[in-house]
């Protein structure tokens, strides 16, 4: 049993509560433990630390003081939020590089009567310890539903793997983790250049032209590829594409209709849970045809490897992995 | 030049704890030459003798004087010059007139922080805060007593020296070989070996007489021997992780600490020609530390909790540095 | 300690001109010395123009002569220039050189401090450190060892090609000892070389040829040393010669078990994993030595047990399956290393797409590409393997000058650039980019190469390109591979759409550099090369006696500089054998095994496997010929067993206190 | 310098083929820097006896400037970290002995780093002159008898706890 605690962020209660049910259907089939922080509060989101640090920082780490009073047994602290991670993690990272930081922060902390000791935690992603806790062996094995033919573009977003403070993904600018989670799940996984392209962030609030012609080519890019769907890890990244893909589509008088999931809810489509139990329906850009395609027996059209079949082709060099020279799991 | 004959023997204690003359006593029917050979003309613990009668004495009268303890106090250091004058052969004898032995670690701190420790901290029972003083007016008259200095010195940092006879306290084996020894001399049977010599000790290390199995040492991680369960009771201490002393004390102890199970301590001091005796041992730990990293080492050595007291338990007033820096600073 | 007879020393301040005398008053030290350390032994202090020239020493040889001096001060420059110089001086007048000190009063004092009256008083307390440490010094004699003139070459690229053949002709024996199953190394796989543009393998194969067939040449390819022992002089040297599976004395080296092979497996050393060999192979026509080996992982003999098609058309029964791996000891007196380097792995680069974007190739990949042996027999197409880019960029500095890889600059990337370019351009007539940090051609006729590029229209921006990427935005962009890059000269963001990019990629150390460095005795850089003994001076021979590095082992550099450092070794080598025995410094440290007390402590501490422990006696031994003097031991040592020549503890005690002017005090305080 | 600025005295010791050379080359490309230090030249880090230290300090210095070749760059492979693991139990040694560890400073600076040696060689004499000279055993070696009563009284009135 990985016992972890957890950070759930504002969105999971709100925007995302699809991730939220979603998440919950596969915890206990991957025996995953998620103890909730007590009394935790918003992370600041993207906005607040650009405002004014000190508070931004302070409001940060009152979560880490309080998981840090309160983690028995482990030192992990997930987040299934983007944003909500790479706050913490940052968090964590500069109050123990710049030591003057820390200190104004616990000053800060001791106003609450709390304190933060920076580098006492784990922040991780949830994808993270999916990947490389849970594995995508025991993640593969629990799989009763594959979703052979569904093409998936696996979308990232811009804020899980950059900056890598404690290189945790195999790749900080291509990350593959997504893609091999939605293989394991038997997804067909296109291949995705803009994976970690931004989706526009808060630019809908401010400038939206830009955040449409951001979503555009996101969106663009994986119907090109023939995708039918986009699998994502963070709140945001779905919010803009789905919620934002109308107004794009009519500034750009383009007509695409992109379905965007939480790879949770993928995960426990593959595990044989209801639609239902797993938020489906509430996207606003329907994904009811893509997946009417689940179930439907369709030949497994995995990527060739190394050579390609026409003779006259020249084979392509081995694919980088996060730990040099061992092969990655087809 | 003597009365009966005999050539004079003096023995004085310092600041020291009395192992030293219990050592002596040790050697069995060994003391019983010594009185057969001397003429013993001052040895307070053994017999009763005044200042004055030494004072007295003829300089250069006493054959041979082996002086244990450091120099304390004022009556120390006073004795020890009259000693000396009074003496042909001046022998440091045991830890704490060579290198300061136990009482030398006072030198870590200042006088007034001893006298506090020794007189207000709840050890003792001195509800009124009472100290002692140098003169103190009785009816009787005014009493004394010696003034301590700021740190301890060992005997040649005071006077000029023989001999040195390390040891907490010397072996009586090594002991009783001395007195052989003189008696030979004074038989004209043996030369006395040149001034300034170590005697009574081997010249190499504690690990020359133990015979504990060495292999290349690679320490992850010190412990106390306390902390170790069990102790391989044939393999190097260090090798176990134990900080033990052993490499860099000088042999003639028969290693008997270490053969006994338990970590060299350093009671014999350095080995023939080391200027500094910490220094060795530092350079014998830091040798034998299987990492690279400023971080894994730190970690390492937080494996040694006192590093001052492991490296100079008994060499600390016989060190370069003598003192912690507190123990010279502090103004009158 | 006891009472050593007073030494007769002579004090020499030099002026070097204004060099020294413009901030030290010379006059004055000299005659604070004269004075102040009378006591101390000095019967003699003067100060003199030039203490170097001719006259200078002269002076000192005079005063050893007349006055007895016993022991010899000279305050001036670095020891490092001129301690030989006044070593040698002292010699003719008949003093040991060991008891002559330098007391660098210029790099140390005058040159590096403003103020006079400090200057001249620091340079007081230097020549008082030196009195006292020289009053110290024990004569030393060097130590002599024999050579053997035998050498190791390893590695068999083109410097360690151009290193073994000097040897060679000179009459003297090499073995050359290559990894693959040819030598020829990096060089044997490119197509053209810059700036000349004449063909590798025609200037190559030769040089090739001559050393596989040199009477004077000892041959071991498919074979890596696998320990080393011994030091300059006598190394004993053991090599593993890999199993071929092909008798070689019957090998013709006809081809026919590898026409017959049934297996096709990629090449991923020649052909860089562009192109195919099969299980049993010579990497390329013109190896050298011909004859094939057999790549045990992929036949299908030792997979399956069955097969054995070599073996039945070879047609004189030169196959041998049960062939084992040989050990082979041999002994030399000198080693050169030219291990070469490996390629900077692009898939590291993930933005730049390398490994999932099949167009884009790395720099070794194109040189197969347009080689005429290559696998497209020289057709610059794309991996589809038959369409001609009508549009190429090349990237410069890929793993390079990039703080998240190496830092340092590759030395051959730009010039690799400007070559592709040309033969891009000369072969498809595609336009060719050029995105470049910096241009660097600095070598004879490279920059002349630069400006032939630039007049036949090759693009060039300079900027560090951010990606590759295949997701288009424009519909000019579709299906083609884009380069985002800040064009830093227009300061704009660029879009260029390409068929193909080329990653000029940088050079790596070895992967097993450090292994290798730590088998041989010698140290790698931060970066991994091989540590030279002097950056300038001395770039080929490393801190330890007999071993030497050339050609990229050593750093990046082009096969001119690999060639050049090839034959300068060679020298260095010749010089050693041809005086039959070598000096070694008599820095050493030995252990007086009275004092030992067989504690071990220092038995890990020598990387020269110097120290050795004698279980019988239970003491430590220190073998003088192996001991490189660094002194770790002695300062080890906690029974103070173990004394160093030259740098003792005597000396360096004194020298602490004479550079505190403890000795001024007064004796015996 | 005016007069009443402390001018500490330092001791350096330096590796034959790194740091000494950087010092050389400092000098060779007449960068200034303070003059207090006095280099003592060794073959390698490794050769630094913690004995050479403690003497130092007792002899007048008032610190002590370690320097060697960067970790990884040694000429003789790998002794700088011997120097490194000494030099860490030392200072601790030395704390224990009431000297601040900051007397005691270890500076890896390659043969190419003139520049670097003069700055930190400045630098540490800064760091030692804000600490102050050391003179150990000074004013006496301790002979002189000191009466405990008033000033150990003092002292123990220092110490008391408020009840």
């Amino acid at each position: 049993m990985n016992k972890y605690l957890l950070y759930p962020g504002c969105s999971m209660e709100s925007s995302a509560k699809a991730y939220m049910e979603s998440l919950n259907t596969i915890l206990e089939p991957l025996e995953i433990h998620f103890e909730e922080i007590d009394d935790w509060n918003c992370c600041g989101a993207t906005e607040y630390l650009g405002i004014n640090l000190i508070p931004a920082y302070s409001l940060i780490a009152r979560n880490l003081a309080l998981a840090a009073n309160q983690m028995n047994g482990t030192h992990t602290v997930v987040a299934p939020c983007s944003a909500c991670y790479l706050n913490l993690a940052k968090a964590d990272y500069y109050m123990q590089e710049r030591p003057s930081l820390g200190v104004k922060v616990n000053e800060a902390l001791q106003a609450g009567g709390l304190k933060y000791t920076a580098g006492t935690l784990d922040v991780r992603h949830l994808i993270d310890i999916l990947v490389y806790d849970v594995g995508l062996e025991a993640i593969k094995a629990k799989v009763v539903h594959p979703l052979h033919g569904l093409r998936v573009a696996p979308y990232m977003g811009c804020m899980l793997p950059r900056p890598d403070y404690q290189h945790r993904w195999s790749d900080h600018e291509h990350p593959t983790e997504l893609d091999d989670l939605l293989r394991a799940l038997g997804a067909d996984v296109i291949d995705y250049p803009l994976t970690t392209s931004c989706c526009g962030g808060h630019m809908t609030q401010i400038g939206p032209e830009t955040a449409f012609e951001l979503i555009r080519r996101l969106v663009a890019d994986a119907d090109d590829r023939g995708a039918v769907l986009m699998a994502t890890v963070c709140p945001m990244c779905q919010m803009n594409i789905d919620a934002y893909q109308n107004e794009m589509n009519h500034y750009f008088g383009t007509d695409y209709h992109m379905p965007v999931l939480f790879f949770t809810q993928l995960m426990g489509l593959a595990f044989g849970s209801e639609p239902k139990d797993l938020g489906i329906g509430s996207e606003l850009v329907s994904a009811r045809n893509a997946l009417a395609t689940i179930g439907v027996e369709v030949p497994v059209t995995h990527e060739p490897a190394g050579p390609r079949k026409k003779d006259e082709g020249l084979p392509m060099p081995r694919r980088w992995t996060k730990h040099e020279g061992k092969e990655v799991v087809k | 030049m003597t009365t009966n004959g005999k050539p004079r023997f003096a023995m004085y204690w310092a600041a020291s704890c009395g192992g030293c003359e219990i050592a002596v006593l040790n050697t069995h029917e060994k003391i019983l030459d010594v009185d057969a050979n001397f003429e013993v003309v001052f040895w307070p613990v053994a017999m009763d003798a005044k200042y004055k009668d030494v004072e007295a004495m003829e300089d250069g009268s006493i054959l041979i004087t082996l002086f244990n303890g450091g120099i304390r106090n004022d009556e120390n250091e006073h004795i020890a010059k009259l000693l000396r004058k009074k003496s042909k052969f001046l022998v440091s004898f045991g830890s704490c007139a060579c290198e300061g032995c136990i009482p030398g670690l006072a030198n870590l701190s200042p006088v007034g922080e001893i006298v506090h420790t020794a007189f207000s901290t709840i050890t003792t029972d001195n509800p009124h805060e009472i100290y002692p003083r140098v003169s103190f007016d009785v009816p009787e008259g005014e009493l004394h007593i010696p003034k301590l200095s700021k740190i301890l010195r060992p005997l040649d940092q005071v006077v000029d020296v023989d001999y040195y006879m390390p040891g907490c306290p010397p072996e009586s084996h090594q002991i009783a070989a001395v007195i052989d020894l003189l008696i030979q001399v004074i038989n004209g049977k043996a030369e006395l070996p040149p001034k300034g010599t170590v005697i009574g000790a081997g010249h190499s290390t504690v690990c020359d007489e133990c015979t504990r199995t060495r292999n290349v040492k690679l320490i992850k991680e010190f412990k106390r021997i306390q902390d170790i369960a069990p102790v391989d009771p044939t393999l190097c201490l260090l090798e176990q992780g134990i900080p033990c002393n052993g490499p860099a004390t000088r042999s003639g102890c028969t290693a008997r600490c270490p053969q006994a199970g338990a970590q060299c301590i350093g009671c014999y001091g350095p080995a023939e020609g080391v200027m500094d005796y910490g220094a060795r041992l530092i350079t014998a730990f830091s040798s034998v530390i299987d990492a690279n990293e400023p971080a894994e080492i730190e970690k390492i050595l937080d494996g040694i909790p006192d590093p001052t007291g492991q490296v100079y338990r008994f060499n600390l007033a016989g060190s370069l540095l003598k003192a912690n820096a507190n123990a010279f600073k502090l103004k009158e | 300690m006891s009472e050593k007879k007073q030494e007769r020393v002579g004090v020499y301040v030099c002026h070097c001109g204004s060099n020294i005398a413009g901030i030290v008053d010379v006059v004055d030290v000299a005659n604070w010395a004269a004075e102040k350390l009378g006591r101390q032994g000095v019967v003699i202090a003067r100060e003199y123009k030039f203490m170097c020239s001719s006259l200078g020493q002269e002076l000192i040889e005079k005063d050893i002569k007349e006055l007895g001096l016993t022991r010899v001060v000279v305050a001036a420059c670095s020891p490092h220039l001129h301690e030989k110089t006044f070593r040698i001086a002292a010699q003719n007048a008949g003093l040991n050189p060991y008891l002559v000190e330098l007391a660098s009063i210029r790099e140390q004092v005058s040159w590096v401090h403003t103020d006079k009256a400090v200057a001249t008083e620091k340079a007081k307390a230097v020549v008082s450190g030196a009195v006292s440490r020289v009053i110290e010094n024990a004569p030393l004699e060097e130590i002599k060892v024999p050579i053997n003139p035998n050498t190791l070459v390893v590695g068999g690229g083109i410097a360690g090609i151009q290193s073994a053949l000097e040897i060679a002709n000179a009459g003297f024996h090499v073995y050359l000892v290559e990894r693959e199953p040819s030598i020829g190394g990096h060089m044997a796989q490119f197509d053209k070389t810059f700036p000349t543009l004449d063909c590798s393998a025609c200037i190559l194969t030769p040089r090739m040829v001559e050393a596989g067939t040199h009477p004077n040449i000892t041959l071991l390819t498919w074979s890596e040393v696998v320990n080393v022992s011994g030091y300059v002089g006598s190394f004993h040297v053991t090599i593993k010669k890999k199993a071929r599976f092909v008798k070689e004395d019957l090998c013709t080296g006809c081809g026919i078990c590898e026409e017959k092979c049934p297996k096709k497996v990629i090449d991923e050393v020649f052909e860089a994993g562009l192109g195919y060999r099969k299980a049993v192979y010579t990497p390329f026509a013109q190896a050298v030595p011909n004859y094939p080996v057999m790549d045990k992982e992929n036949c299908t003999y030792f997979l399956k047990g069955t097969c054995k098609a070599c073996e039945k058309f070879c047609p004189t029964g030169a196959i041998d399956f049960n062939q084992q791996d040989e050990m082979i000891n041999i002994d030399v007196g000198n080693i050169v290393l030219a291990t070469g380097y490996d390629l900077f792995d692009a898939r590291r680069v993930s933005n730049y797409g390398y490994g999932r974007l099949p167009n884009v190739f790395t720099s070794l990949e194109f040189e197969r590409l347009s080689n005429a042996a290559g696998p497209t027999s020289g057709n610059i197409v794309l991996r589809d393997g038959k369409t001609t880019p009508k549009s190429v960029g090349i990237i410069h500095c890929v793993g390079s000058r990039d703080k998240n890889f190496n830092n340092y600059c590759s030395v051959i990337c730009c010039m690799q650039g400007l070559k592709f370019a040309h033969l891009v351009h000369e072969r498809t007539g595609a336009t060719v980019y050029n995105f470049y940090i910096d241009m660097r051609t600095a070598y004879k006729a490279y920059d002349e190469f630069y400006q032939r590029v630039l007049e036949e229209g090759t693009l060039f921006v300079r900027g560090k390109v951010a990606e590759v990427t295949n997701a288009a935005r424009y519909e000019r962009e579709k299906g083609k591979l884009i380069i985002q890059v800040e064009d830093t000269l227009a300061s704009k963001q660029r879009r260029i759409p390409v068929d193909m990019v080329i990653l000029s990629s940088g050079l790596q150390p070895r992967r097993d550099a450090k292994e290798v460095g730590k088998m041989f005795g010698i140290s790698c850089s931060t970066d991994g090369w091989f540590t030279e003994k002097h950056p300038k001076l001395d770039p080929v021979a490393t801190m330890t006696e007999g071993i030497y590095i050339v050609g990229c082992a050593q750093g990046p550099k082009d096969i001119p500089s690999s060639v050049a450092q090839g034959a300068a070794a060679s020298a260095r080598v010749l010089d050693k054998i041809l005086q039959k025995e070598v000096a070694l410094e008599p820095i050493k440290a030995s252990v007086n095994e009275e004092l030992c007390s067989g504690c071990r402590i220092c038995n890990g501490l020598c990387p020269f496997f110097a120290i050795t422990f004698h279980e019988d006696r239970m003491v430590t031994e220190i073998n003088p010929a192996l001991c490189q003097g660094c002194g770790t031991c002695v300062a080890a040592c906690p029974a103070g067993a173990i004394s160093g020549t030259g740098f003792s503890n005597e000396q360096i005690i004194a020298q602490i206190d004479g550079l505190l002017l403890k000795n001024l005090e007064p004796v015996g305080d | 310098m005016t007069e009443h600025q402390f001018e500490p005295t330092i001791i350096g010791f330096t590796c034959n083929w790194c740091s000494y050379r950087a010092a050389d080359l400092a000098g060779t490309a007449r960068m200034k820097y303070a003059p207090n230090v006095r280099l003592i030249r060794m073959m390698c880090s490794g050769r630094l006896d913690p004995t050479f230290v403690l003497r130092a300090l007792s002899s007048g210095a008032d610190g002590v400037m370690i320097t060697g070749c960067h970790p990884g760059e040694c000429h003789y492979m790998e002794q700088n970290y011997k120097a490194l693991r000494r030099f860490l139990l030392l200072r601790r040694v030395l704390a224990g002995m009431g000297i601040e560890p900051e007397r005691v400073k270890l500076v890896w600076a390659s043969a190419a780093e003139g520049a670097k040696f003069a700055s930190e060689t400045t630098l540490f004499v800064e760091e030692i002159r804000k600490l102050g000279p050391l003179n150990w055993g000074k004013p006496d070696d301790g002979s002189a008898a000191i009466d405990h009563g008033p000033s150990s009284i003092v002292h123990g009135q220092e110490l008391e706890v408020p009840a």
